[in-house]
């Protein structure tokens, strides 16, 4: 789960990293407002969940309250497309004022877990205000790195070793080591998978500031943070895919026409590799996953078919933890309550694969049934072609 | 033989009292799987399809040595349980339960590591040596004792690889499902060890997906001199970059965790990659 | 550092574990007061920092109001004996007035660093309200333990497997852990060298209640607990204790006529037992400690000296961190102060052995040097026997 | 030979800018020690007689290599030194700080356990390979070269001992003090399984006191047949009671930790136990 740069940084500060002074507007005359309390030049900060706003001119700096309101009317309402936010783009809802700061020196920071290793790994770089794949690829000898042990966890000899690679002076590194231990704590409180700040700046009186806050959360690690599960911005969310999020499924929405439904993710994205091998595009990535029961495929299946891209249907089920029996029952619930005017195609396999075979054929959907996936990539392509004619 | 399980595998189900562990604990059986003892909280001295209940681990330990445990609890408590198992010194644990907190897994990988303790997944099919024991959610039917080990980080691709192999009459001497979440127990490379020193297998089907660089570390390993053939697909291919697909694993971050990088990377340890996931029974057929 | 009861109870409220309601009194009226709020009989409990209150008569019930305010009468200013206090006993001061519970079943809970293991243990027995040391004596297979990895911490299934062995009924078993629990996050967090329950019970309704509490902190870690430091009453020390304490230094007051200043607690309780053996006592242990500096050394030789029971003193030192130098200018700035009118008895060895005793020589104060503990001994022996004729 | 340290020794001083690091430093360097390196954080590029100094111990370590540590820090920033020496690969750490928390120190020790550090300590007067290598803060001047081993608890009772050891003509191979604290590295049975295997070493002083049970383990391994004969002194014979008595160690608990307990199972054990500090000079003569 993500959550707003604002949100982030009070989440920081609650945490003792110092950010910027501000308050988020969602009116160009709230963000006039802001700026005249605060009494100094503001910048004003497109509130998307993407990174890559200042490139899409997503930031705006504002010498007056009235250059304030001017920029926030500008921001307010516009749809930002960066590159992380998809060719549609985000609508801007809500914008961060904030008091600027005077820079002295950039330094990223970011915290994430390294699958390899195992353990959280804290990354820093002088070269900060670059995205952290820039700076790997053009001077991958920038980015300092210290693992931890989580029988001890982050160790004040581990953030000061850190920081001082940073090239500060002694009060500035010590400042950064602080940053980077409360950092460490908001990533190990909050079940965190990434907490970045990129820059953290030394302004001109060496004092550390967050300029800005990015967090992702382990969704599965939500139910000890209700006060984290409050900061969700549902306008932020593909609509399809918070009403999947409520059924506990996993969708995506993709671009193509052939809807999927597949238990697994790695089977689905096999899926998906095999629509496209058979010439055709998913309009979908769906994992009805493991625990899934007869309501969860039903609303999935509903899921599809609402969608209007859709002009096929490719049910591939490997009965495991999900027995074939629930899946063909979620099917059959579903098309007992909505007509059906898309080819469906189904593959089914796997535990109480006889009773779901069974369910199906007594339930009066048409059908075409693959015994295996080289089956399935025929029909698909075959439906595809004709519904293209 | 076969790996990590076998016909002598003394099983512990924790969670046997929930709705899954009954179901799968009634399945596990009727393959012949050896389930000496459940526990769950609260529910000792109950039975579970004639599998004695215990409140924990050590009186199931002490009672009925079992030598692997089973994880059937919710994701909130599975990392006690994995934990109680390890407290418990069995030294084989396969945790079946699908989203526990990563920094939950954090800390558990590194307990099991410091105790010596073998663990598969969290959020894993399981283990099966076919013919044998089960240990696992697959469906049994489709598996046949045979020549070749499989692995995989996704559960119903793994069992898709095992049908296919099945309907040619190839059989498994052991599959294994490694887990899809980002921090899991044995890594590829640690069951490919496994697979080397094991008779019975004489190749081996490697099943990865986008993300992570398990499957770079396998071609690492592979490449240094693993000596039975390898057939792998990767799935993910035409996953849209920078979107979460299910597993946390699947996240592609930086070109290290893309499809392309993998298939090169296991093609230049001499791996068979296959495009498409219909042709893993075929090219396994081609290599034995 | 230990504290009162009703501090402990108070903490342990903070925790999240029930306690009886109830308040403190320093006077009657107070106790009365508190009773009559409470619309029930109450348990009146003397608060001072010993053990074994009940059998020395500090614990009363009253059924009213006014048999409270007697009872706080009988109590508040008496000196209470326990086993715990020494013959001289401690002033009741205070005392907690509380709500009396319905016990069902008592229990007894504690944690403490176990030094064989390295790890905090926690311990649990069914034989509630007796001294552990009683239980271990009579039923040690009563008492059942659980030890922390300290790479994990205290895990639920730890505090439930150890709680199960009650023999309680299922929720019973499931509020213990939580005690236990939230005990042990007491031990942790507060830096504790012993948290204690005993009893905790199970009252009628089947929920637990911590009916006593003791808790004693770790000095050393203190500096992180300025909560705990607060809370520190001065009436439950001695006064030369606790001047020593300002002045860092270990002392401890014994019963005898000598008086003793060492460096390092294994040579001052070696000492001790010289002085034993050369058939004299101990009038106190006093550990400079290794990093006394000049002042500290001058600290202690005048407490010695303000003690009235001392009649003959003997410094033994061993320079190592703390340097004989040091020790002299200390001893020579105290001697300044005050005159001394006991016999002096000095052994002097180790680092800068030769400017202590060239600063000593020079001092003008009368002592009497011995080149080993042998002669210390013997030296010993013949002040005290000069001091009795 | 001796143990623990010698000539060859290369050590680092943590803490050495401060008045105790500093002053021993020059004792230690003043007695022949190899002193590498030292650290003190923002200290980085200074001397202190002589020796240079770093910012953290990965600098010094990849500058000097070290071989041992010797952390004088504070009591609130020792725990944190001793895990930057571990986790800098030294395999030697001698802690002589005092007053560290003992919550610390849990968290320490079982990190050095599973990293296979060897730690003397906390609250230590240090190890002396006399003539080879001082590593404490003990005067240099009182020890001699020779055959007996000493160990203690205590600091100035092990002073105690070497003297009357050296007034004697009795040389010592390894002095080491083990520490007061509740929660210490190295114990008396680990010192002791190094005295047994040393060829140096003929003999062994044990000084112990009231509170713990270290002295009873070191019997009991004593007992089983070690091969060297051992002297011994209990300290705290008279302390009263459940009085707290300088070292968080001197708390009398429960019968195992008084001094009786302690030298009945010394002597079972086959140990000279002498009842007087005066008296372990003369008792070592005895059996040498």
């Amino acid at each position: 789960m993500n959550i707003h740069e604002y949100q982030a940084k009070e989440l920081f500060s609650s945490f003792g990293i110092p950010i910027p002074e501000g308050r988020v507007a969602t009116t160009p005359a709230a963000a006039e407002k802001i700026a005249t309390e605060l009494a100094s030049p503001v910048v004003i900060k497109a509130q998307i969940h993407a990174g890559g706003r200042g490139k899409a001119g997503g930031v705006k700096r504002a010498a007056s309250p009235e250059a304030a309101r001017a920029a926030a009317a500008e921001l307010l309402g516009r749809t930002l497309v960066t590159h992380q936010t998809g060719p549609a783009g985000k609508i801007v809802h809500k914008v961060l004022v904030e008091r600027v700061a005077a820079v002295k020196t950039e330094i990223y920071l970011g915290i994430t877990i390294d699958r390899t290793q195992r353990v959280p790994v804290i990354m820093a770089s002088p070269a900060g205000g670059m995205e952290i794949e820039q700076i790997a690829d053009e001077s991958p000898d920038k980015i300092f790195k210290e693992w931890i042990h989580p029988e001890i966890g982050l160790r004040p000899f581990q953030a000061y070793r850190l920081a001082l690679k940073l090239g500060l002076d002694a009060a500035e590194t010590r400042a950064v080591a602080q940053v980077i231990t409360a950092l460490h704590r908001v990533f190990v409180d909050k079940d965190c998978l990434l907490v970045e700040t990129n820059p953290l700046i030394i302004d001109n009186n060496g004092a550390a500031l967050a300029l800005d806050a990015k967090i992702n959360f382990d969704d599965n690690g939500l139910f000890r943070h209700p006060d984290i599960v409050a900061l969700r911005d549902p306008a932020e969310e593909d609509p399809l895919e918070s009403a999947a999020r409520k059924s506990n499924l996993n969708y995506v929405k993709l671009h193509g026409n052939v809807g999927c439904l597949v238990n697994g993710a790695g089977l689905a994205m096999a899926t998906m590799d095999l629509i496209k091998l058979a010439g055709a595009e998913p309009a979908n990535f769906l994992d009805v996953g493991g625990g899934a029961n007869e309501d969860m495929i039903e609303q999935g299946f509903s899921l599809l078919l609402s969608d209007p891209d859709v002009n096929a249907v490719f049910i591939n089920i490997f009965g495991g933890i999900l027995r074939c029996d629930i899946l063909a029952r979620g099917i059959v619930a579903a098309v007992s309550r909505r007509s059906v005017d898309v080819p469906v195609i189904v593959r089914l396999e796997g535990t109480n694969v006889e009773q779901g075979r069974e369910i199906l054929d007594r339930s009066g959907l048409h059908f075409q049934r693959a015994n295996d996936l080289a089956e399935a990539a025929a029909l698909i392509a075959r439906a595809v072609q004709e519904v293209a004619q | 033989m076969s790996i990590l399980v076998d016909e002598n595998t003394r099983v512990l189900v924790q969670g046997i009292t929930g709705r899954e562990g009954r179901f799968h604990t009634e399945q596990m059986l009727a393959y012949g799987t050896k389930i000496v003892a459940g526990v769950t909280p609260g529910k000792g001295g109950q039975q579970v399809a004639g599998v004695p209940v215990f409140d924990t681990v050590a009186q199931a330990v002490a009672e009925t040595s079992p030598t692997a445990a089973m994880v059937f609890v919710p994701p909130r408590f599975a990392a006690d349980a994995i934990l109680e198992a390890a407290d418990g010194s069995i030294k084989l644990v396969i945790c079946l339960t699908e989203g526990i907190p990563v920094h939950d897994m954090v800390q558990v990988r590194r307990y099991l590591d410091i105790h010596a303790v073998k663990l598969i997944g969290p959020n894993t099919p399981g283990v099966i040596s076919p013919g044998k024991a089960k240990l696992g959610l697959m469906a049994g039917y489709i598996h046949q004792p045979g020549p070749v080990g499989v692995m995989s980080r996704s559960g119903t691709l793994n069992y898709e690889a095992v049908h296919q192999l099945s309907q040619r009459g190839i059989g498994q001497s052991t599959c294994v499902g490694i887990g899809g979440d980002p921090i899991i127990g044995l890594s590829f490379t640690d069951i490919l060890e496994l697979f080397a020193a094991d008779d019975q297998t004489k190749a081996v089907v490697l099943i990865g997906e986008i993300g992570g660089n398990a499957e770079e570390e396998a071609a690492r390993y592979i490449g240094a001199g693993f000596p039975k053939p390898v057939v792998a697909f990767i799935a993910g291919r035409t996953a849209p970059p920078g979107r979460r697909m299910g597993h946390a694993g699947a996240i592609v971050t930086g070109a290290s965790g893309t499809a392309d990088a993998k298939i090169a990377a296991l093609e230049t340890a001499g791996v068979k990659v296959v495009p498409s996931p219909a042709d893993i029974g075929a090219a396994v057929a081609a290599v034995m």
